[in-house]
């Protein structure tokens, strides 16, 4: 039985339910001029969910639901971050919304949802809430992906995302399923305790294997990138922006819950499969980059990438390892609102600035633009004094702490080939001269340029207060 | 003993009929025919669960699933009216691989899984008499906050189908409720000046319907 | 005592005189930068002068103190000082005495050059960067004195930076000498891994200790260390006394004007070298086979590079090709001990050689700056200053008895003679025969100068040039005239030492002990103590010499070209027919120039491109942008793994699961 | 006085001057530059007040300013400067005045970005040569691409995108292995603090491995061949500026890398390499002399010349293992290692010079052909005499700063190995080549072309900017002991240190 | 009951494999994906609700049952999706969405 105690743990989650409904109902009863309204409340109530995490969060890990439901230090950190990340979306996709009549309170409550989704994912104790929050997560997700509904882009990369992320959830599942049989519980706590005694070793490393690939999927690790690229480009831009920083996010929880705090026992032997996997998208991500011309698509690329670079510190099981890998996560998403915060501000109706050429000689035309995606480039790269750097050699430390030498030199290897396609942008930018018919002029809204800008900057300023973050990040893992 | 044998038997027999038709929902031409072989596999299964005493799930994968599921998708493949014969090329080719890849997989499965150490016998039903109280239990309390969240991807489903599938018709009559809240006072009621009572009075002036 | 301010001013005036004529010439004008850079001299002339008498009679000890710490690492120490014994003394008069007769001859002879002043702030700059070589008290200060005059003789020999074998000359002679500087600066490295200390005091006393020690330089086989160091040495003093091989910049200098010629090619800089040899004389005394080499290298240049002289035509080449022969004579005094007699014949040289000089520039400006002597001839009566002091110095040149050449070289024939090192008689038979060779050459040069019948013309009309470009050689705007009193002043103030310095110079300056040991040599060595024994006065020694070889050697030569030049000038074109393999090997100078500039100018930039295009070009940048080229081609390829089509995306996810699978079951079971 | 944090003010105002310079904007092209001039000046004289802070006598690290960055992977914000740093710092604030005043006109298109990423350059460069935290150093170290990157790609020459990135890359790749080497030592010390890594015993395993890691990068920085490539192609296409910063001063990064990881942190290792770094560093002085030799392009020439007198640096510091340890004459390593930290600085003011001059005959006439020159000593008098003097001080000639370190080099690798000093010493012979035949051909002579013969002279800007290197090259020359009695001490501390062995 | 736990597993292993050739093999139209994709979900409904059986515990059952939840919301969606597909294509023949590729 619960008691009123397990219902102020879920207290954020809570009040985002009831104020998802209110969004939704709220819409219902709007004109289309008065849109705008919906977009401020829905900030609003991600502010607010914000404080209430923050606020009510205890000192020590707290469990409601018997277990069901955790809320410790690493959730605060992704729950805030997310709730940022949305925000910043938010703002930064009115505009564009706008130009291409899309503006809708569905947006809105559908994109609530799914935070509420990875909100409920990040605290799972359970390998139920695991399994119901990724779906609450991805289910709206997939919707927003296919929201603008003329698009034959956008609803090619929903087919896609939806059929491989239900092939991702089916193989996760089938991988609970053997968990469940071998340990005889839901409970990942329980789980971790049933290893040590469980007669079915085998079918434990089994069903790892599957919840390995289902967190590959939800990273987007090489071979389960392949919806990645297509999704980024297909799905309107601002979505492609939530989905290239809220679902890694999500990732670092579920692969926490799943691998630590579950299957702990086991590290020896995931702890080589996300190597592998790093490898592979580490190689393949920055090498196929290259070649990119749509920009959008060459992000995705990168992600696959980064996301190599995540493994690489998740392949340390250690908490440091950890407190990296979510300090890359946390680092990498915001890194990605710039770049499509500023295609964002830069695309008009009719005219989506995604290929990579719809940036030259933006030096010209908007320096303060082409200022911040110059910054988000070289973060990507990890170029210090940014604060991608700080993120990078966090999680190349993780790496040869956990052993993992070889990884470490195969990651800058491929962080030199990385350079090629970073560069070019800012090559694109700054060397070449603008096309004489396009036009690029940031949008002239005011929330969407100071957000970016902060955003952007923030990216410099980090790198003085990495100290102050990483030691959070340690703090969520018990350090 | 014999009873034993019996169950053994349905068991085999309903295996048997799920997998059979489950390879005829990979490979038949047709793809209604597709859904249908899902359906006798759905209702197969359904039977092995019985078997396994889990009688509420049994029924509800048929009630659910074969029920609701899978009318809907019947309902979409009929009324996408889908050219056939294109689809079809390249299946001989392809087959071999996949073939290959999901006996290797299953190889891998069974090898790996040990199936001897599940060579076991089941105790006693755990449920006892009613399977239905025993999940019910379980449900309403240790999984309350799933539960919750079920209900809350329902939901979500339901946003997320109407935001995609809906097409708002110009023909098509509806209310809106934004309209509808939105009016004021002069919209709904006109005061009419009318002319003193006659006696010899014509047909009154009806008042205009405010458009909806 | 000798004042440590006194010596900053001797040898800080010219440089003042420089940077006032150089940098502020257009304020000073050309009068105001000519003046500054004679008094400036005349100043450090009258100074070095005071030094001497203080130091040769006046008592004052020698003098050796740093101005200033230049380099301090740890105990090292090393700083820019004054060393003034009897040696520089001797050196510092001799130079800032022809300098002061360049720089009034200077006047004259760049009258009608736009670079006036430029060239008094060059002339000015050499002799601040002479006193700093001669003042040195280290082998830092040393170097850099010797680097300095070198970049002034760049700068000269490039003066007329327009013409282009002048900047190629310039060019010629900065590279040779650095391949001299090459050898030094490693010298001064040996000195410095050999004694820890740069200064000379300290390195002096040390001297005795490298006896015996040895450094493995080709594995496993021990040098001497002496040797090596004093090998190395005389590498630079080769470069920059012009000795053979490294004489090939000498005759291009020529390409200067002339009064550096005088100045920097013969009378000063040149001798650099020897001075610098005669200074280490504690360190080449440890060292027979380092002595031998000198003596050779001396002998060979003093001897073969004479031959030369005698096919010239271009009369300061002439001139040139006789002062590396004359280097060649005091660098065999060096080799064979007899350090005095070396810089006896410097000091003597430089007066009489620099005489030569100036003479000859009296002439081209006579002959309005032409230098062919075949279009000479008859200047005699013209000139008359101009030629009897030439002839003296011609005299003084070719050792008449009673000038002053004739005291130096002499002593140095002899000195050679006693000699036991080894390769001495060969040194003596080059020495000896060299006599020969530089009568002949002078009277040459003299006779095509001033007598016989005039081979120039005069014509009007090419009145207005005065450029010094010459369409036709031998045709004179003007009648050749005697130049105005700057330029006969010098030549007169020159040839008076020329012919009387020897005598009183010869007895104290070889034979007592003058130096007072600013010059060491080993009892072993001692030719000129064995030479005291026979020498007994001056006069005998006039007398003497009529019967020595060396006289009737000379004048031999002055008779063949007495006859051959005077009176039947047919013989030397049937001479040249008749040896003319010999004439032909003379005339391109033993095709030194020719192989180096195929071996090392040309072969340098061949082998430049080879590096260029082959190394850098070719294998380092085709690898980086190969690997450029693989990552974007590999990026075209791998791209087409995503197909776009859904199943295969699918399928890339099982194949993922399966070897996933297939690796958990092959390493991980437990 | 003693607690203001002149170290951190030094790195940062720049950085703080280039976000108002940037905020001067596009349309007030002398706003910027007179900011930025105001802002280096002050720059150049907090720098001096450091000189005089820095008490010379006791040597070792002081100024220091510690505070925590990074608790959880044990790395601070830890500045501090030695004699070395001192004298690099003053150097980088002095170069940076007269770049900033040498692109006064030249720079004419978005003149604030310019100015702000000169600013910008000169801070972080600062930075490098204070950070006494590894991970920091390797923050500065690599963010110096960032501005030098728009330098070149902005306002260089035609192929100027190719240079720019093939410099990038180049130099990222040679930093990221350095990077490893930095987690790794952190792995195995578990802090960032250098003097904690000085001390910290790797066994030679370690040693060699780390080594190679710190190789890679500062041997691509310095640059040693082989990986000098990028060099001639940043200089020929960057702008006069970017040519100077990039020659006088981040050259100096790469071997200021050397004296701060690879000397005193790895000496047993680079005890055992040192023979590799003393062959490539010969290879530089003569291979590299041959190729500049053959330049048709005067700034490449000049790269490649900068190529060999940076192979004195790298060989004077590692013949300092073969001096100290193997042959006990501390006396002579010191001055090894002195001579290339004076060469350090000498190629500084030289190079930087030269660039400048190549710049001031660019903007006459828009080509670095040396064939399209001649007769400059006819055509621009006072700028001949430039030429000749920085390029005499390029060929070493004593009293001038490029003497210097040479000579001290060249002497102290004598004592090692006779021949080290004779490959060495023929750099007198091919550096008077190659810089004696450019001035052959560009100041004497005549002019090639009506062009070339009335370029206009001087002007009162670039000849101050010029009289400026020369004062400092020849002061340098003529009296270069206050600048190694600064940092003798330093280079002592570093000798000693290297002296004992870590295993 | 008498039937072995080994028969489920093997079972629902055979389902799986059946679905994962079907996704691959299918070359048709993306409805035949998502039936393959049920099919997939069977076979673990069947593992959870053997395992939930035989262990004697009611949470696989209790996971069956959201699992069921699930899937019908995502088979709305996805089909929603097909439609939406099939309305901006007129196909929904896999073999055909390829604009989005390399």
């Amino acid at each position: 039985m619960f008691s009123l105690n397990d219902l102020l743990v879920i207290l954020p989650e809570l009040y985002l339910t009831a104020a998802a409904c209110l969004v939704l109902l709220f819409d219902v009863f709007l004109d289309d001029e008065h849109r705008d309204a919906t977009h401020w409340v829905a900030i609003v109530v991600m502010l607010v969910a914000i404080f209430l995490v923050i606020r009510g969060q205890p000192p020590e890990t707290v469990t409601a639901f018997g277990g069901m439901f955790v809320r410790d230090h690493m959730a605060e950190i992704l729950k805030v971050t997310v709730l940022i990340a949305t925000i910043l979306m938010f703002v930064m996709a009115r505009p564009w919304l706008k130009d291409r009549k899309l503006f809708i309170g569905e947006f809105y409550s559908l994109s609530i949802f799914s935070v509420l989704g990875v909100m409920f994912l990040v605290s799972a104790g359970s390998l139920v809430t695991v399994y119901l929050g990724l779906e609450l997560f991805s289910l709206p997700a997939f919707a927003l992906v296919a929201l603008n509904r003329e698009s034959k882009l956008s609803s090619e990369a929903a087919i896609k995302f939806f059929v491989l992320g239900a092939l991702a959830s089916g193989l996760l599942l089938f991988g609970m399923s053997l968990i469940y049989g071998a340990t005889g519980t839901l409970d990942l706590h329980a789980i971790f305790a049933a290893i040590g005694t469980t007669q079915h070793l085998h079918l434990l490393q089994f069903g790892l294997v599957f919840l390995v690939v289902g967190i590959g999927f939800e990273f987007g690790a090489v071979p389960f990138h392949m919806w990645l690229p297509d999704v980024y480009e297909g799905a309107p831009t601002p979505i492609a922006m939530y989905i290239s920083a809220v679902p890694k996010l999500a990732a670092i929880g579920l692969a926490y819950r799943l691998l630590e705090t579950g299957l702990g026992p086991l590290a020896g032997d995931w702890r080589m499969m996300l190597a592998i996997m790093a490898a592979l998208s580490l190689v393949v991500g920055n090498v196929v980059a290259i070649a990119q011309t749509n920009f959008k698509r060459m992000l995705a690329y990168s992600t696959i990438s980064h996301m190599g670079f995540v493994f690489l510190a998740l392949s340390n099981p250690t908490p440091e390892g950890y407190a990296s890998a979510l300090f890359y996560a946390v680092c990498f998403a915001l890194m990605e609102t710039v770049a499509f915060g500023v295609i964002l501000a830069l695309s008009r109706k009719g005219f989506d600035c995604d290929m990579i050429d719809d940036l030259k000689g933006l030096n010209q035309r908007s320096p303060w633009m082409a200022g911040m995606m110059a910054i988000a480039m070289f973060s990507l790269a990890g170029i210090p004094p940014l604060w991608g750097f700080a993120a990078k050699v966090l999680v190349l430390k993780a790496a040869i702490d956990g052993g993992m030498l070889w990884l470490a030199i195969v990651a800058i290897i491929c962080a030199i080939i990385g350079l090629f396609y970073y560069l070019r942008v800012v090559k694109v930018m700054y060397f070449d001269a603008p096309a004489e018919d396009v036009e690029l002029s940031p949008k002239p809204d005011i929330a969407l340029r100071w957000l970016l800008s902060i955003n952007a900057l923030g990216l410099i300023a980090m790198i003085g207060f990495s100290g102050v973050f990483f030691t959070w990040c340690q703090h969520a893992f018990g350090v | 003993m014999t009873h034993a044998i019996f169950q053994m038997v349905c068991f085999i027999l309903f295996a048997v009929v799920a997998v059979g038709s489950a390879l005829a929902v990979v490979s038949v031409k047709n793809t209604v025919h597709g859904v249908l072989a899902l359906v006798l596999t759905f209702f197969s299964t359904a039977c092995l669960w019985m078997l396994a005493e889990a009688e509420f799930l049994a029924l509800a994968l048929v009630v659910v699933y074969v029920g609701a599921v899978m009318v809907l998708f019947l309902f979409v493949v009929m009324m996408l009216d889908i050219d056939l014969e294109p689809m079809r090329e390249g299946y001989i080719k392809y087959l071999p691989i996949g073939i290959g890849a999901a006996v290797i997989m299953l190889i891998e499965m069974l090898g790996i899984i040990g199936i001897k150490t599940f060579n076991v016998q089941a105790g006693p039903n755990p449920a006892g008499a009613s399977n239905v109280e025993w999940l019910g239990q379980a449900l309403f309390t240790h999984f309350l906050l799933p539960f919750e969240i079920a209900a809350l991807i329902l939901t979500v489903g339901l946003v997320a189908a109407v935001v995609l599938a809906l097409r708002v018709r110009s023909f098509s009559k509806h209310q809106n409720p934004a309209a509808q809240s939105a009016v004021r006072a002069p919209g709904r009621v006109r005061m009419v000046k009318m002319a003193a009572v006659t006696p010899a009075a014509p047909e009154p002036k009806p008042a205009e319907e405010p458009q909806a | 005592m000798i004042s440590q301010n006194l010596l900053i001013v001797l040898a800080g005036a010219p440089l003042v005189g420089a940077l006032i004529a150089g940098l502020l010439r257009n304020q000073v004008g050309r009068a105001g930068a000519a003046g500054i850079a004679i008094v400036s001299v005349a100043l450090s002339f009258a100074l070095s002068c005071i030094v001497f008498y203080q130091l040769v009679w006046g008592g004052a000890p020698v003098f050796n103190h740093d101005v200033y710490t230049w380099l301090q690492v740890g105990k090292l120490t090393i700083g820019i000082g004054f060393l003034v014994d009897r040696l520089t003394a001797l050196m510092l008069v001799v130079v800032t005495f022809v300098s002061l007769m360049v720089h009034i001859y200077t006047i004259g002879y760049m009258r009608e050059d736009p670079g006036f002043q430029r060239f008094f702030s060059y002339i000015a700059l050499f002799t601040f960067s002479m006193l700093v070589l001669v003042l040195a008290n280290n082998f830092l200060q040393l170097f850099v004195g010797w680097e300095l005059v070198g970049l002034v003789s760049y700068l000269l020999i490039g003066f007329w930076f327009e013409k282009p074998s002048a900047s190629f000359a310039a060019l010629k002679a900065f590279i040779v000498n650095r391949v001299g500087d090459f050898g030094f600066i490693l010298g001064i490295a040996c000195v410095l891994y050999a004694f820890h200390t740069l200064d000379y005091s300290a390195v002096f006393a040390q001297a005795p200790s490298l006896a015996g020690r040895t450094i493995t330089v080709v594995g496993g086989h021990p040098w001497s260390l002496a040797t090596l160091i004093c090998l190395l040495l005389f590498v630079g003093a080769c470069g920059k006394s012009a000795q053979v091989p490294l004489h090939v910049w000498l005759p291009d200098s020529m390409e200067g004007p002339t009064p550096i010629s005088a100045l920097i090619h013969a009378a000063t800089m040149v001798t650099a070298g020897v001075f610098m040899v005669a200074r280490m004389s504690p360190l080449f005394e440890m060292s027979q086979t380092a002595l031998s080499v000198v003596l050779i290298v001396g002998a060979t240049t003093a001897f073969f590079m004479g031959l030369v002289g005698i096919v010239q035509n271009d009369i300061k080449r002439v001139i040139a090709y006789s002062t590396i022969s004359q280097l060649g004579y005091m660098v065999t005094a060096l080799g064979a001990s007899a350090y005095a007699a070396g810089i006896f014949h410097l000091m003597t040289h430089a007066f009489f050689k620099a005489l030569l000089f100036l003479g000859s520039g009296s002439v081209i400006m006579a002959m309005h700056h032409g230098q062919d002597m075949r279009y000479m001839g008859g200047l005699r009566k013209r000139m008359p200053i101009t030629y009897l002091t030439m002839w003296a110095g011609s005299l003084a040149l070719c050792a008449a008895p009673g000038f002053s050449g004739f005291f130096s070289k002499d002593q140095i024939i002899d000195a050679v003679g006693e000699s036991q090192i080894f390769g001495h008689t060969y040194a003596y038979w080059c020495v000896l025969l060299g006599v020969f060779v530089t009568a002949l050459y002078t009277f040459r040069m003299l006779y095509m100068t001033f007598h016989g019948k005039p081979r120039w013309r005069v014509e009007h009309s090419h009145g207005d040039d005065h450029g010094g470009h010459h369409e036709q050689p031998g045709v004179l705007p003007h009648e050749p005239k005697e130049q105005s009193f700057v330029v006969t002043f010098p030549l007169v103030m020159l040839a008076i030492p020329s012919i009387m310095i020897g005598w009183v110079t010869v007895k104290p300056l070889l034979f007592g002990d003058w130096f007072q040991g600013a010059i060491k040599v080993l009892p072993a060595h001692d030719v000129l103590a064995k030479m005291a024994e026979e020498f007994h006065g001056t006069v005998p020694m006039f007398w003497h010499a009529f019967v020595t070889p060396a006289f009737w050697i000379a004048f031999a030569g002055f008779a063949v070209a007495t006859y051959v030049y005077q009176f039947n000038p047919k013989v030397a074109d049937r001479a040249a027919r008749m040896f003319l393999p010999i004439f032909k090997i003379l005339t391109r100078k033993f095709w030194i120039d020719e192989v180096y500039y195929n071996l090392f100018a040309r072969g340098g930039v061949r082998l430049g491109r080879v590096f260029w295009k082959g190394g850098d070009a070719g294998l380092i940048e085709g690898t980086v942008n190969g690997s450029a080229f693989v990552a974007e081609r590999s990026s075209r390829v791998f791209r087409r793994l995503q197909t776009g089509f859904l199943y295969h995306y699918a399928f890339a996810m099982i194949v993922g699961l399966i070897l996933l699978l297939g690796g958990l079951w092959y390493w991980g079971l437990r | 006085m003693t607690t203001l944090p002149i170290l951190s003010i030094l790195t940062w105002l720049p950085c703080a001057g280039a976000i108002l310079v940037l905020l001067a904007g596009n349309a007030r092209p002398h706003v910027a530059r007179w900011l930025t001039l105001a802002f280096t000046v002050i720059t150049f004289a907090l720098s001096l007040v450091m000189l005089t802070q820095y008490r010379i006598g006791p040597g070792g690290f002081q100024l220091q300013e510690n505070l925590r960055w990074i608790p959880g992977i044990n790395t601070s914000y830890h500045l501090g400067v030695d004699g070395i740093s001192v004298a690099l710092i003053i150097l980088t604030t002095f170069t940076s005045i007269l770049v900033i005043a040498g692109a006064w006109q030249v720079i004419k298109t978005h003149v604030h970005q310019y100015m702000a990423a000169m600013l910008v350059l000169e801070g972080l460069l600062i930075g490098v040569f204070c950070a006494m935290d590894a991970l920091l150093f390797y923050l500065f170290f690599e963010a110096i691409l960032i501005p030098m990157f728009f330098l070149i790609g902005i306002w260089g020459g035609p192929r100027r995108v190719y240079a720019t990135l093939k410099f990038f890359i180049y130099t990222f790749f040679g930093s990221i292995f350095f990077l490893i080497g930095l987690l790794y030592m952190y792995h195995r010390a578990g802090t960032f603090d250098l003097q904690t890594l000085w001390n910290f015993p790797f066994t030679m395993k370690e040693q060699s491995w780390l080594f190679f890691s710190f190789l890679i990068a500062f041997a691509v920085k310095t640059p040693m061949v082989p990986v000098h490539t990028w060099l001639p192609d940043a200089h020929v296409e960057a702008p006069t500026g970017g040519s100077v910063i990039l020659a006088a001063i981040m050259l100096k990064v790469g071997t200021y890398g050397f004296i701060r990881f690879s000397l005193p942190i790895v000496p047993d290792a680079s005890q055992h390499f040192a023979w590799l770094i003393i062959v490539l560093s010969l290879i530089a002085i003569i291979y590299i002399g041959y190729v500049a030799l053959v330049q048709p392009d005067m700034k490449k020439l000049v790269a490649y010349s900068s190529i060999a007198h940076m192979g004195f640096v790298t060989l004077g510091l590692f013949i300092v293992y073969m001096l100290a340890r193997q042959m006990h004459d501390i006396q002579t390593a010191q001055l090894g290692v002195q001579g290339a930290v004076v060469q350090m600085i000498s190629h500084g003011f030289v190079s930087g010079a030269l660039f400048t001059c190549i710049g001031v005959m660019y903007d006459r006439l828009h080509t670095r052909e040396i064939a399209a020159y001649g007769g400059l000593a006819k055509v621009m008098p006072w700028f001949a005499a430039f030429w000749v003097l920085f390029a005499m001080a390029n060929t070493g000639l004593p009293g001038t700063s490029g003497f210097v370190g040479e000579f001290m080099v060249i002497l102290s690798s004598f004592s090692a190995n006779p021949w080290i000093a004779l490959f060495a010493a023929y750099s007198l012979i091919i550096g008077a080549g190659y810089t004696l035949w450019l001035i052959k051909r560009i100041v004497w002579g005549t002019a090639p072309t009506k062009e070339a013969a009335s370029m206009p002279k001087l002007n009162a800007r670039e000849a101050w900017v010029l009289t400026a290197f020369a004062v400092a090259v020849l002061a340098m020359g003529i009296y270069p002991w206050p600048l190694m009695h600064l940092m003798d001490s330093s280079v002592a501390q570093l000798v000693t240190h290297v002296m004992t062995s870590k295993i | 009951m008498s039937i072995p736990l080994s028969w489920f597993i093997v079972f629902a292993t055979v389902l799986f494999c059946i679905s994962i050739a079907g996704i691959f093999v299918n070359r048709k139209n993306v409805i035949v994906l998502l039936m393959c994709i049920e099919l997939m979900l069977l076979a673990v409904n069947t593992n959870f609700v053997a395992f939930s059986r035989y262990l004697g515990n009611p949470g696989g059952q209790v996971f069956v049952f959201f699992i069921m939840t699930v899937a019908a919301a995502e088979s709305a969606i996805g089909l929603a999706i097909v439609v939406l597909m099939f309305r901006n294509r007129r196909t929904i023949n896999v073999g055909e969405i390829d604009t989005l590729r390399y």
